[in-house]
């Protein structure tokens, strides 16, 4: 009864964050808004000719989505860091990267898979056509777990700072822009007739690497952080 | 012959064999400087597409190449600060962002006088400027994380890693960029002809040398405070001359 | 073309000076004197933490 | 057995303590004393591995702890400062949660009693945070009751506890004791174990 396999503790924190995150389902819904919200000023920003906006839905919902990701990405660590349970998790006899992985997976599941679930609604607001809406959905689905990885490294290095909302979005924007360009890129090449298939690998290949270091690498930085 | 770097690698040790050399590469960097803007100036000729506006590459490319490089020294530093737990790398580490910066900032600079001639506006999205602005602010961002966190510890170790990461994704950001780049057709800097005059060679090399050896100066002279302000409670720091005043 | 481009056609070799020369030197000059300003404030505190120090 | 050598700890660039030299048999218990700011938590933090040492070693049963890794996390309690639990969670599925990181899967029935043991009848199901202080204390200090480490490391464990709650917590410590179990921990009010000689380790 003492056995705790990997895949089981992976299991444990994200249901275990699950639950919290349903508990405050307040926080994952000003998420959503917020995504809603910056895409919809862009019209109101850029003019509402069609021929435009489809032009830019592509980049104005990744952008958004990636700004979105930084918003909630704050408290990924944080909540557990304020009440102490950070250091349980610490402290639990199975490698800190696994429940790294497991936290990122379950604040993925909440933040970033709500964007991607709402983004058809929003391309069809740019009058995005559907072969390019489904591409942009499949790059979305690839990519945003990307951002979340990449984030979860500055979240845990900037753990407990002051000022470490905008510090953090410093930190992990520029990491993240070649999720952008291929995800944007994977759009841009269906609507001009070509195969997406290089960009969508190419973002694939990206999510490969990002889980097999980014949690490890965080975990080294959330031992840094709680020193 | 053995050299004992342990010996080197002690801050005490470190401090004044940096002070002896700094004058040593702050004028050889002065030197260097001189002959390069002569040849670069005088001696090279005019390029015959791009006019005289092409002797900025003098030191626009030296200044991206170090940007460039000082972002994987101040990585590698940072590595082995994180791994061997080596006091002074971490410091040489902190020593030399703002320096790489800087470079970072007089590349994107150049780069834009640059581009005013040739396509007749300051900032175009080439695949390199582009690239080379990222690279600014990664560096910014390093700065940012070390200069927030009090504990000198933490925030040796904490930046190292966000620099190892960051150079991890230096060439992911480059190919990206590029690709980017050749997808919306935009432009690139590029030299007309396709064998550059020795003359130009040349300067570009003298350029490159005292670049670098200005660099190494000013991050040897930053370390120097870095060092005494991190070692301020020590008895060597007390015996030194300068503090004694 | 407005007035600035022809000023720069005109005299390139003032416009490659003065905006890229002249502007890297001065940003290695201030880069000099922050680090000297740096060891100077550093030696300074250290001495008044020894003054500081040396009264207890 | 836990065998501490040589220790040495600072925070930023002041020195804490050094040459801190203990050993720990089963059975015993040891305080740690010192003013605020001596290093306390920071040595029990150091045991967990939380801040790692400057000199010296910590050792579980002759291994140091560096080389076992997250093995040797599920021989130790840490109980911090803070409480570690979740304030939308009630303490029945705090408890359970915490237990289940450590490896064991409770019963409903396990954790009721436990919680039932410490004053909580009744609580169990509320969110913890309408839960007083001294509440929140016992919901964590349930976790003794359901761990099987051999090690615990507390951090003012009595704080925010009223009487009952100390002299059960006492009640808790000596049977852990008693049946061949370490503690470490640091208070500020006395803490009288039956039967056991609290040995005490001063922190200047």
């Amino acid at each position: 009864m003492k056995e705790l396999t990997l895949f089981g503790m992976l299991k444990l924190v994200v249901q275990r964050d699950m639950t919290l995150a349903m508990r405050r389902r307040a926080d994952v819904l000003t998420t959503l808004i917020f995504f809603v919200m910056v895409v919809s000023l862009f019209p109101l920003g850029v003019g509402p000719e069609m021929e435009m906006l489809r032009k830019i839905a592509p980049g104005v919902l990744w952008v958004a989505a990636l700004l979105a990701s930084m918003l909630s990405l704050g408290r990924l660590f944080s909540a557990d860091h304020q009440d102490g349970t950070l250091e349980q998790l610490m402290l639990t006899p199975q490698p800190l990267a696994v429940v790294v992985l497991g936290k990122i997976i379950a604040h993925w599941m909440v933040s970033g898979l709500p964007l991607v679930l709402i983004a058809p609604v929003l391309g069809i607001q740019f009058d995005m056509r559907m072969e390019t809406l489904g591409i942009l959905i499949l790059g979305l689905l690839l990519g945003t777990p990307v951002l979340s990885m990449i984030g979860g490294i500055g979240a845990a290095l900037t753990l407990g700072l002051r000022g470490g909302g905008v510090l953090l979005s410093l930190l992990v924007l520029p990491l993240c822009i070649p999720i952008l360009i291929f995800g944007t890129a994977a759009v841009d090449a269906v609507a001009s007739g070509l195969s997406p298939v290089s960009h969508l690998s190419l973002l694939g290949a990206l999510l490969v690497l990002a889980l097999t270091f980014a949690p490890w690498v965080a975990a080294q930085a959330l031992r840094i952080s709680m020193e | 012959m053995a050299i004992n770097w342990f010996k080197y690698s002690a801050p005490s040790t470190f401090y004044a064999l940096a002070g002896k050399l700094i004058p040593w590469f702050a004028i050889s960097a002065a030197m260097m400087f001189a002959v390069g803007l002569y040849i670069g100036f005088f001696v090279a000729p005019v390029d015959y597409q791009q006019g005289e506006f092409y002797r900025i590459i003098f030191i626009h490319v030296p200044a991206s190449i170090l940007s460039m490089f000082l972002y994987l020294v101040m990585a590698g530093y940072a590595a082995l600060g994180l791994i061997f737990n080596t006091r002074l790398s971490a410091m040489m580490a902190t020593a030399i962002a703002p320096t790489g910066a800087l470079f970072a900032f007089i590349s994107l600079w150049t780069g834009a006088l640059w581009g005013k001639p040739m396509w007749g506006a300051w900032w175009v999205w080439d695949a390199r400027l582009t690239s080379e602005l990222i690279l600014l602010f990664l560096y910014l961002g390093y700065m940012a994380l070390h200069s927030s966190i009090d504990d000198p510890r933490r925030a040796d170790r904490a930046s190292a890693l966000l620099a190892i990461v960051g150079s991890v994704n230096v060439p992911i950001i480059y190919f990206s960029v590029k690709w980017w780049n050749t997808l919306h057709q935009g432009s690139t800097i590029k030299f007309s002809g396709t064998t550059m005059h020795v003359a130009m060679q040349q300067a570009m090399f003298i350029m490159l040398a005292a670049c670098w050896l200005y660099a190494i100066a000013v991050v040897l002279a930053r370390v120097r405070s870095v060092i005494l302000e991190r070692e301020r409670q020590t008895k060597w720091v007390a015996e030194l001359p300068e503090v004694r005043g | 073309m407005n007035g600035l481009d022809i000023w720069m056609r005109e005299n390139p070799l003032t416009y490659v000076w003065l905006g890229s020369y002249a502007f890297a030197l001065l940003i290695f000059a201030v880069e000099i004197v922050l680090v000297r300003h740096k060891r100077n404030l550093t030696l300074e505190q250290i001495r008044l933490l020894r003054e500081a120090g040396e009264e207890d | 057995m836990l065998e501490v050598s040589n220790l040495a700890c600072s925070r930023g660039d002041q020195r804490l303590f050094s040459g801190l030299s203990f050993v720990l048999h089963p059975g015993q218990i040891m305080q740690v004393q010192g003013e605020n700011g001596s290093g306390k938590t920071t040595l029990l933090r150091t045991l967990c591995g939380f801040v790692s040492a400057d000199e010296g070693y910590v050792a579980w049963n002759g291994a140091q702890v560096a080389s076992l890794g997250d093995a040797f996390h599920a021989q130790i309690l840490y109980l911090g400062h803070l409480n570690a639990i979740k304030d939308d969670l009630s303490a029945l599925e705090n408890l359970k949660i915490s237990a289940a990181f450590s490896g064991i899967t409770l019963q409903d029935a396990t954790v009721k009693s436990a919680l039932r043991r410490l004053g909580l009848k009744g609580r169990e199901l509320l969110p913890c945070k309408v839960l007083s202080q001294g509440q929140r204390r016992r919901v964590a200090l349930a976790r003794l009751l359901v761990s099987d480490a051999r090690l615990w490391i507390l951090d003012e464990p009595l704080a925010a506890l009223d009487v009952r709650a100390v002299a059960l917590i006492q009640e808790l410590i000596a049977e852990h004791l008693s049946s061949g179990g370490m503690a470490i921990f640091t208070t500020h009010q006395p803490l009288q174990i039956d039967s056991m000689t609290v040995r005490t380790l001063a922190l200047s």
